[in-house]
């Protein structure tokens, strides 16, 4: 066991298969010499070389399309966009070829392939470094979208993302790519994609967060808790598309009580989803309104602002005591 | 201290069979019969294949599709000049080089009336399933043929094809570059016709051809009579052995024409002028190759008749196949969504087909 | 008063800006001498000219990119992607620049451009021209999103959004082109964005739908209004982002159920944002779970199949009824 | 019948003042003393705000930014060459082209410290925001060099800046098309400064010249020392010359350097040599032109320091207003999602502000 950050813990991962499948390809913008702009590819290049770890030019569309032809010649390719801002500019090969390949040919042809992303805010970044899209990859059927909250989830969700049989956007929430460490198994260790996680189980009140939320959610839980001397069930996504309502639907019908917390603007987010979800499958047990912890319909503000739009723990914190007294 | 000029650049332009069927012997390309042949009869079926579409089309039989007449030489060719191991990807406008490769008529008319088995030709044959958002393809061509390198896979090269009205979008540009980049072994095929839906070839681009789009990444451009197969066979072979000797990519600018409507959802009237397609007529790459093969003694009236006589029972027989079948279980796309069925994806099914049962039982 | 169909109504809409107003541009793939793959912008070219009916080269990130360049100009494009299908290739222009253009400068720049798509589905087209994706562009603050659902509110709303300050992007639904008439009143009618209209009012069932769903709604509305002698408030949503949940939501408050009718898949849909506003603000109001017909999670079938999986009469009809029996 | 060359392109190379500060008296453009000066002041300036703005960052004072220095010839220059009917568009490199119009340097730093007030220069300036995502402002200076030709303003052509590493993106190739077929009064400007992040210019494309592209569509293109202040200012001048004249955009590389890191967060000993980074600062742009003025008899070792004193004077006053600024109000945000307010976001601001209040009361 060795504590790992979440840089070091997808490192792990890849440097793992990659060594395990040489069908394992890595390419993106300055991912080689450079081991990325937030180091999570370092030292594959020397290990690998320069075939299997490749430094692209300056084009995300190509990448992807790129990845897609190496995926149905039989290749595992693990594509970075250098940040999810600019990933939109490989949502038309994502969405129109990759996503498809399967329905297109009945499964002829398949599209493995992992596109992983840095996401988030809080890293005091320029513009388009800081947003938090993941719903706009949601609408996608087809695509797997799987967000990691620490470094062993995240390192035990990329084996599978990278094994999976079909494409597979991973957004790493950069936020908490250096923020805490945590035990990482030395053993391999596999995280079923599609599955939420019910990281404490409790009776009072069911709370679900995701990506760089799960850390001032725990501590709003924790907060909460003690001051009232209830347990809380806290379920960490994962997995963001297709949504594994099911474990937040069983959780529900237990408490009676909801609130999700959501980086993304409000509107149009996975904290939508779930509502719709516990509508259709858990409404009657209700006994408020889901509660939801986002940020605004904005335009995500410049680094000077941003850390006012987000949730925090205080907030969180407040919308769990206003769901539990409702 | 200069001005001084630091590089220089020339396209050439390639014809070997012309418009009346006479070949330049010194250019000539030594095809066998059989091979000729081959070519040929793909050819024919390309042209009898759209005719026979667009009856089914008009009758309701068959979806909106989009002839390929007046191509047939420069989508057909370069296939002749490519082994099995080489790749194919490609539109939807290139019957000819999804015949040639042996893909089943009766699929390809499926894909058209709106089935997703029409696109499962078998992965073995190397023929990539049909592209519709144009030039997306190229950039697959690109990775697949650094898969080919990567997998030391020295014989297998890819042939790429789209139009001149794709060349405009940013993904050929970054398809030419990453393949020059990676010295990938590939073959862009641009066929330009001369028109993308309504739109002419000089509103796509000023530039006097699109061949020298290829000077732009140091590599090897040539504009090439696309209506002349002998011609689009050699260029096609030449940059093939370029890309098994691991020496990179090519760009041929096939000039050719769109003989008919863009898709039998549009008319041409609209846009262009009668005598523009009667001139193009003039150029038909089936009437020259004709003549060619029959002066070389390969073909007279009667074979030629023969072989009309059992393209048209192919034909015949596969529009019956396709026609006759009935195996289409509506909830396919269930299936084919995930390698991974998902619950809740699976309880949607059983809600669908519960729908529709109430549908048919409703009447 | 002319009985004109959505077509003839979005041509007039531009006819009539553009003689207003000699700032308005239209650009796209054959939109000029060709008047549009669906004549939407028929005769255009030949009333305005070349300079100001522009058929672009075959590149849709373009044509939004230069729309950005020519509205920050003072110029008032209105651009067409041929078929939505398409458009995603411009969303790295709409998101990256259009949509925060006035955020990004505070007001001192503004992005006043109409990107106009056709989409939707059971028009028997290839691949990539039936998708119903309006949540793809509802996840974007900034833009709004507008669906019309005949020819007198799409003749209406297309005035609007031309006159709009900021970036919409105008969802035509293909299936509605030419499927009915309607009158349009001669002089100009000017239907307010980010409003939803109660197309009828009533007191037992909210029922909402947007574009080519309206109609069968409504006569699903119709047929169990008739079966059942009760009287159904029918919404026609017109604005997906913003969206105008009030209306709903008071709607909600007085009948106390609601069904939902999406062309979308299920899951990340304007269905689900709808049950997260109700949530939001009138739970309590439910007297049933909020009912949601919608296609499904698939990869949308090729349109031997589609029919299938679209909502249709029959099965919005069902969906009220369980609804009102629930 | 032929194989036949159809086409014949060549690229040039310019330099009139070379690494030492010689002149090619044949090729110097004719500035005023005034123009020298005020191009020489901005580089300076630009090279100092460099300098301050790393010290800022180093202490916490200021977020990330991306220094330009080595390259202030190549962006500032051309817009010496350009009068202020001509539009500048740009990405976060270029301080010398925005100083030059006048932008406060105030503004400039509120940007790099994640306040969208830093991006409210004066829009009658006409010089657009900055942009972040690479070669995608290339197409806004196509739509709005298109505006100028539709609204008959024949005296204002508009200047794009992009990197080498933004040549690879679709965008720029989809703006040099649009360009080219609209005959737009664009200059494209390529800042070939060698890297883009840590990837060398030879990987992003196998070409000899960027300039090349130019051919690609009928385009002029010229290679220039961009190191080299009178070679920018004239190729700058000679194409805005034929964008007034209605002839249509020109592409220019500027091969210069980036002598200093990416970002701040960036650390180039990871990928590059401190040799190479020595062999360009012999090249260094301010150390030639100022020969170049010292030989012409414009500037001596006084009036230099003088220049100094002043530049650094106008720095530390806009550093102090940089600073003194307090006026961020935290809603502004809903201001500026669209120009029409909407109530449900009218709403979230109540909420917002509310949960301000709650967390300044709770400390
Ligand atoms: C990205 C994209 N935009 C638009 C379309 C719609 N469309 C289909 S074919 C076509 C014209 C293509 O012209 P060209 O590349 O010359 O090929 P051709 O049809 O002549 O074979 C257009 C605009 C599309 N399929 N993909
Ligand atoms: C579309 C896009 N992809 C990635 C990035 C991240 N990024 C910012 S600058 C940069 C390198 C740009 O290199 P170049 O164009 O040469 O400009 P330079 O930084 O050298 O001025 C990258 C990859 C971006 N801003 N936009
Ligand atoms: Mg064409
Ligand atoms: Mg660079």
């Amino acid at each position: 066991m060795a504590k790992l950050n979440m840089v070091q813990a997808i490192n792990l991962a890849l440097t793992e298969e990659m060594a395990n499948d040489e069908n394992v390809i890595v390419l993106g913008e300055d991912v080689g010499v450079d081991g990325g702009v937030f180091r999570v590819t370092d030292g594959l290049h020397d290990k690998f070389g320069e075939k299997r770890v490749i430094d692209t030019p300056l084009a995300e569309s190509a990448i992807v399309g790129a990845s897609i032809g190496m995926a149905m010649a039989g290749l595992r390719p693990v594509a970075e966009m250098q940040f999810s801002g600019f990933s939109y500019l490989s949502i038309p090969q994502l969405e129109g070829n990759a996503s498809r390949m399967r329905a297109r040919t009945m499964g002829k042809w398949t599209c493995p392939l992992v596109l992983r992303m840095p996401y988030g805010g809080a890293v005091r970044a320029l513009e388009h470094h800081s947003e938090s899209r993941e719903a706009m990859y949601a609408t996608i059927p087809g695509v797997t979208v799987v967000i990691p909250s620490g470094p062993r989830n995240a390192r035990a969700l990329m084996l599978a993302a990278i094994r999976d049989p079909d494409p597979v956007v991973f957004m790493e929430p950069k936020r908490s790519y250096r923020a805490f460490r945590e035990e990482v198994p030395e053993e391999e260790e596999v995280r079923e994609l599609g599955k939420a996680q019910v990281v404490q189980a409790g009776t009072d009140l069911t709370v679900v967060a995701w990506g760089a939320m799960m850390r001032p959610t725990l501590k709003a839980v924790d907060l909460i808790q003690k001051k009232r001397n209830i347990t809380i069930e806290l379920i960490d996504l994962l997995t963001i598309a297709p949504m594994d309502a099911d474990t937040i639907v069983e959780s529900v019908k237990k408490t009676g009580r909801c609130v999700v917390v959501q980086e993304a603007p409000r509107s149009f987010g996975a904290s939508s989803e779930i509502v719709a979800r516990i509508n259709d499958d858990a409404l009657l047990y209700l006994e408020a309104p889901v509660g939801r912890v986002t940020n605004y319909d904005v335009v995500t503000p410049y680094f000077g602002r941003e850390m006012m739009y987000l949730p925090d723990e205080q907030r969180i914190a407040r919308s769990l005591e206003e769901t539990l007294d409702f | 201290m200069p001005l001084k000029k630091i590089g220089d650049f020339s396209i050439s332009y390639l014809q070997i069979l012309n418009e009346k069927g006479v070949v330049d012997a010194k250019l000539e390309p030594k095809l066998s019969d059989d091979e000729l042949h081959k070519l040929y009869r793909t050819m024919l079926l390309a042209r009898e294949t759209d005719a026979r579409m667009l009856k089914l089309q008009r009758q309701g039989r068959l979806g909106t599709f989009g002839p390929g007449t007046g191509q047939e030489a420069a989508f057909t060719a370069p296939i002749s000049a490519a082994s099995d191991e080489d790749w194919i990807v490609g539109t939807f406008r290139e019957p000819g080089a999804r015949l040639f490769r042996g893909e089943p008529l009766s699929q390809y008319l499926a894909y058209f009336n709106g089935y997703e088995e029409g696109n499962t030709f078998d992965p073995a044959k190397r023929v990539l399933p049909m592209s519709v958002i144009v030039a997306s393809q190229t950039l697959h061509a690109v990775g697949l043929a650094y898969a080919m390198q990567y997998k030391g896979e020295k014989d297998s090269a890819v042939i790429t094809f789209l139009g001149d009205g794709a060349t405009s979008e940013g993904d050929f540009h970054e398809a030419l570059n990453f393949a020059s980049v990676w010295q990938a072994p590939v073959v862009f095929i641009v066929q330009n016709n001369q028109w993308a839906i309504s739109t002419p070839r000089k509103m796509q681009t000023r530039a006097k051809t699109i061949a020298q789009r290829a000077v732009a990444y140091d590599m090897p451009g040539i504009q090439v009579d696309g209506n002349d197969p002998l011609a689009m066979y050699q260029a096609t072979k030449e940059a093939l052995d370029r890309a098994h000797a691991g020496e990179g990519p090519t760009l041929i600018e096939a000039v050719t024409y769109r003989l008919m409507m863009h898709t039998t959802a549009d008319d041409p009237k609209k846009y262009r002028s009668e005598d523009e397609e009667k001139e193009w007529w003039k150029k038909d790459p089936l009437t020259r190759f004709r003549v060619y093969l029959e002066n070389k003694g390969l073909l007279d009236e009667k074979s030629h008749a023969a072989l009309a006589t059992e393209i048209k029972a192919y034909i015949d027989d596969e529009v019956k196949k396709f026609e006759a079948a009935t195996d289409w279980p509506p909830d396919i796309s269930f299936d084919h969504v995930l390698g991974t069925r998902h619950p809740s994806i699976e309880r949607q099914r059983t809600a669908f087909l519960a729908n529709l049962n109430k549908e048919a039982a409703n009447g």
